[in-house]
């Protein structure tokens, strides 16, 4: 058990993978002596030498469609992208080759693969830093999306995803890489993929989210006394459904946090799922307290965040609904 | 073996493959336009300088291919059962029906499952060759696209890799002078060969419709790749016979082309090389061509004859475990 | 007034608009003499040359923001992608250029331009010229999109698209290019943009559905006599809440079909629209039937995409409730 | 006025620009420290190749640039403030407030606003070419970018695009060896500049810390596109004196720099080329330096009292009208 933070425990789980296992490769922008824009990757190269810790030329695609040539023949690469941000460029590579190929080679073609990136705001980055796009993931069949909240369930999560066997899309909440700290095992460990966590029991009202909303969501309710049951989703696809029913039926209270635009945010898929088949259990409406359905701004940017005030409106409006 | 006759025959199964592609070739275009098959990219016109490639490789170097590659296939080895099941997309079919035709698989044959969005085959050999050298393993890597497909972000992402990281991998351009409607000369302003400067890696053009040329150019990049001195692209020059897909009609915007059976035909090159050589003569020719029309038809009539896919196999496959979501979706739907 | 089917219309809407305003360029691949592969530019190049029907090399992203380049700067351009599986070399573009130059020059810059592309399966297309991706573009602050389902909506929407002084996803069922014929109006008339139709009345339960998927709800429909409303959003984002709204407190049953994959498909964010504001007049589940979670299957197409089966045990399922 | 005057003021100019810039620069990273700014890419070692560029511009030719571009900027005209604005985010920013500090926009300049995702302004430059040759206006299009962009696929894209459409575009590499921690060796293998044959465009590589050098490059490349005669990409070689950014710790990475007032520092390079023609004399450089800090103190004071942009404007300019959904969302966040 060592106390750290997600930068330390990704970077420590790193280590651990490459120390275990000489197929895997890191490759990414910066992630060799610079060790990272973020310093996930930080000592690697040094110690494992730039054929395993591969600083790549300026090219998303390049480094994506790398990465799956590599799985597809045998290595397991954990792929960065600096910023979820400049992924966009290589979503052909995603979408049309890393999350098809097993299902159009007939299973012939696999790609055990994990692609990092982190995401969302709170670090003053404006638009081009800022952005929460798990829903272009989420909606892509053929990947796994996950993302942890605490350095905890990063290690858990990464180690989970590289023994999948298929492509996994790994969103760390950048607000939350140093701002949380965690007992961590030092050795191996899994937190299962497609499974949630309770962080928080509550009778009256079930708050769902997962990521960089968490510690907000938590202290939120904590702070004013909500008997809140709170659900950390982990893996956003396939998300788990037995945790969202269960709690959906406990309470009959539903309200979901993000920061991702609400307009097909997780928010969406969320609602949908539980109006699908637990209309009978709700008490209220299901709502969703997350960031506006425009770009992200700099200067004003924790107005866009969900805060404590806009949590507690929701609360509030659920709770004296009816 | 003397060389003369190790060349005799390497040229004759060159030859032979060459038939049995043109011939399957037409069987697949004419069952097409009988509404027998659903859609299909001809190959002919490209049969000689993938025949050419294919010679040059050995058997467990990895091929990162394109929708043409056909004559390449079949001149490796792989079973006309697969290529025509595939085209079917019945049960039979290595993807399981998945795929439309012309996006082939052949695992065994170290031939990577065909993707429609051109040219992005050409960062995964790249991952590939990267794999094989970091794996120690001797194998080099061959992929394969289209004029048109050098204006892609892979083309250029790809190659710049090959370069940085001094990969074997052997770009191997099919130069047919079309992208569907637009002439090579409208795609980019100069020769597709010139490219490989901007990544310092090797450039080179051959005569496609030549084999043997071919054959030779790709022999020195496969030994150069080999030994460690990086990636070579190849412009392959040849011409589209056909018309792009079944889908198309150049009679919209195509006057000139290469008639079947003319001086320009890369068969008839082949048939030209082969009898110059004397290994081969007409009687031979007919015979070869005899066997290959037999051949398709019988392999043709056999494959018609296999049952669609299960429709659950439209389902499997996506991931290693099926999500509850698609579970739930197939219960609906089957 | 001539009876046309979708491609004759978007062909004399094109030629329309280039008539009358020389800013009006399309560019696209093999859109010149070929005419485009569906047609839909046929003789226009003829017509206008090839400085305002450009054929360009094959580079997705490079059409895009050619495209934008020219509308920054006065022109009007109308881009086609060839098949809307191909959009996603060019994600960067439309996500981080196209849809936020308005927002990120202050208003300074902004983006008139459509871009067309065919979406759907139906033709045999399989995995790659079968996709409907509509949630990558309608998840995207900062765009619209629209899908028309017949030819006089084609015509007006296309028509309202060029009016509207920002960047219009423009997708066309491909399915229903030939297959249905309406009377179009010769002259001008528009689609507004963010309004849906009620295509059909009825009581007892509320069909959403767009695109594609119309015929064959509508057909579905009549074929059972289920008394059942029918609405076409036409504009996908923004959506018309008021239609939504309308018809859900009306029959308080109601599902949504569309072909692309069920999670987070515009489905749930229809799903999620109405469970935050009207869960009380809901007599039931908000069902939905759609693709499956899995890449476009060729062979087996006919099980991928919503039919009648499938449409009929959701409508007895909703109208059996309780 | 003779040509000599000419010139002479013409330099004097191009130096003055080049001497704000430097101070402002350095103001805004020691501002930076403070914790009065929250991010900033200095432009130091670039001021001359920049500064060259611009004075071979007309004022309304259209100018697609990066987040390096405070010199060219300043020289071109675009008052300090809106550069001090932007970065601080205020209610005075012609953008809102809304981007990061380093993503300008000066429209009355024709300076299109930055992006991030690096090299995606060169396919829009493409396309104002385009619009520019359509319109049958004299205008060309400048656009720049690093080393390290050029291994993007907008790169490849754009540059082919010009190629093929005789674009009056110009591409200007702001090649300073290094992106982030890459240096341009491992970016690529060959000098950027020979990128260029690869599609059919002229390609030159001049010293970028000579802004006559780069004048006169940019020059030549700006009457060739205004005559017609297409694009040009210029390799202008520079370094980058400072950090990437104020997030980067370069001694991660690099060893060796370029200390500032060395003989490499292209303020002293100018200093040394004015001095050379008698142009200026150590008093007027200790003038116009002492000028130059007392405006950027001024301005930057000034800009500084003035207030953050009202909440509302986060979501303003989404569209032209603003959605329903935004409007919910608003109402609910404000
Ligand atoms: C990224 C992408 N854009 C568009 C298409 C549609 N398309 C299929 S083949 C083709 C032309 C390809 O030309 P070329 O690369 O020369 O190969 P050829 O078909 O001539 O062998 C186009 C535009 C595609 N498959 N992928
Ligand atoms: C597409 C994309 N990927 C990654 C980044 C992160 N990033 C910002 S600047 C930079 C290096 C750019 O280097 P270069 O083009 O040489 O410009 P320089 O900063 O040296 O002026 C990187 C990788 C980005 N902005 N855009
Ligand atoms: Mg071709
Ligand atoms: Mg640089």
């Amino acid at each position: 058990m060592t106390e750290m933070n997600m930068v330390q425990a990704l970077n420590s789980t790193l280590d651990l993978l490459m120390s275990k296992d000489s197929s895997v490769v890191l490759l990414g922008e910066d992630i060799g002596k610079d060790g990272g824009v973020f310093r996930v990757t930080d000592g690697l190269q040094a110690k494992y030498g730039p054929e395993r810790v591969i600083d790549t030329p300026l090219v998303e695609l390049g480094i994506v469609g790398m990465a799956i040539g590599m799985a597809v023949n045998g290595m397991k690469p954990i792929a960065e992208i600096q910023f979820q941000d400049f992924i966009y460029t290589a979503m052909d590579q995603i979408i049309n080759q890393m999350a098809k190929i097993r299902y159009r080679s007939g299973g012939d073609y696999t790609v055990p693969m994990v692609l990092r990136t982190p995401y969302g705001g709170g670090i003053k980055g404006g638009l081009y830093h800022s952005q929460s796009g798990e829903t272009y993931f989420a909606h892509t069949a053929g990947l796994t999306v996950v993302t942890p909240s605490n350095p905890y369930d990063a290690k858990g999560l990464l180690l989970s995803s590289m023994q999948l066997g298929d492509p996994v899309i790994f969103l760390e909440p950048k607000r939350l890489y140093r701002s949380i700290k965690n007992d961590v095992p030092d050795g191996e460990y899994t937190v299962p993929i497609g499974e949630a966590k309770k962080i928080r029991e509550g009778n009256s009202i079930s708050i769902i989210t997962y990521g960089s909303m968490v510690p907000t969501v938590l202290s939120t309710v904590e702070k004013n006394n909500v008997d809140a049951e709170i659900i950390d989703l982990r893996t956003l696809l396939p998300m788990d459904l037995n945790a969202i029913m269960d709690t959906v039926k406990k309470t009959g209270r539903v309200m979901i946090v993000h920061e991702a635009p609400r307009t097909l945010g997780m928010g969406a898929e969320i609602s949908a799922i539980i109006s699908e088949r637990a209309i009978d259990s709700l008490l209220g409406p299901i709502l969703r307290v997350t960031g506006p359905d425009s770009p992200f701004p700099y200067r004003m940017e924790d107005y866009y965040l969900p805060n404590e005030k806009r949590i507690m409106k929701a609360v509030n409006k659920l709770m004296t609904f009816g | 073996m003397s060389e003369e006759s190790d060349e005799r025959s390497k040229f004759i199964k060159a030859y032979t493959a060459m038939v049995l592609s043109r011939t399957l070739d037409k069987k697949i275009m004419s069952a097409q336009r009988q509404g027998r098959v659903g859609f299909y990219t001809p190959t002919m016109g490209q049969e000689a300088l993938q025949i050419g490639a294919s010679m040059a490789l050995e058997s467990d170097d990895l091929i990162y291919g394109y929708y043409r590659d056909v004559p390449l296939m079949l001149h490796r080895g792989v079973p006309m059962e697969n290529i025509i099941n595939q085209i079917m997309g019945n049960s039979a079919d290595e993807a399981k029906g998945r795929q439309m035709p012309s996006h082939y698989t052949a695992k065994a044959f170290h031939f990577m499952s065909v993707q429609s969005p051109v040219a992005t085959n050409l960062p995964l050999a790249a991952g590939a060759a990267y794999a094989m050298v970091y794996q120690k393993k001797k194998s080099v890597v061959l992929t394969t696209f289209g004029d048109g497909s050098t204006s892609t972000p892979d083309f250029h992402a790809a190659m710049n890799l090959a370069g940085v990281f001094n990969l074997p991998v052997i770009f191997l351009c099919e130069n047919n002078g079309w992208a569907i409607s637009l002439p090579v000369e409208k795609q980019t302003k100069v020769e597709i060969w010139t490219k490989a400067e901007a990544y310092g890696i090797r450039g080179i053009r051959v005569n496609g419709n030549n084999f043997v040329e071919t054959y030779n150019a790709v022999l020195e990049a496969v030994k150069r790749a080999r030994e460690g001195k990086g990636a070579t692209l190849i412009d392959a020059i040849s011409f589209r016979m056909g018309p792009h897909s079944t889908s198309d009609d150049p009679t919209k915007y195509r006057s000139e082309t290469v008639e079947e059976g003319s001086e320009k035909d890369p068969l008839v090159v082949t048939e030209n090389i082969l009898k110059g050589k004397k290994y081969i003569d007409d009687k031979m020719i007919d015979g070869i061509k005899t066997k290959a029309q037999k051949l398709v038809d019988d392999k043709f009539n056999e494959c018609e004859k296999i049952k669609p896919p299960e429709p659950m196999t439209a389902f499997t496959d996506v991931y290693k475990n099926m999500t509850w979501m698609l579970k739930e979706e197939v219960e609906d739907i089957l």
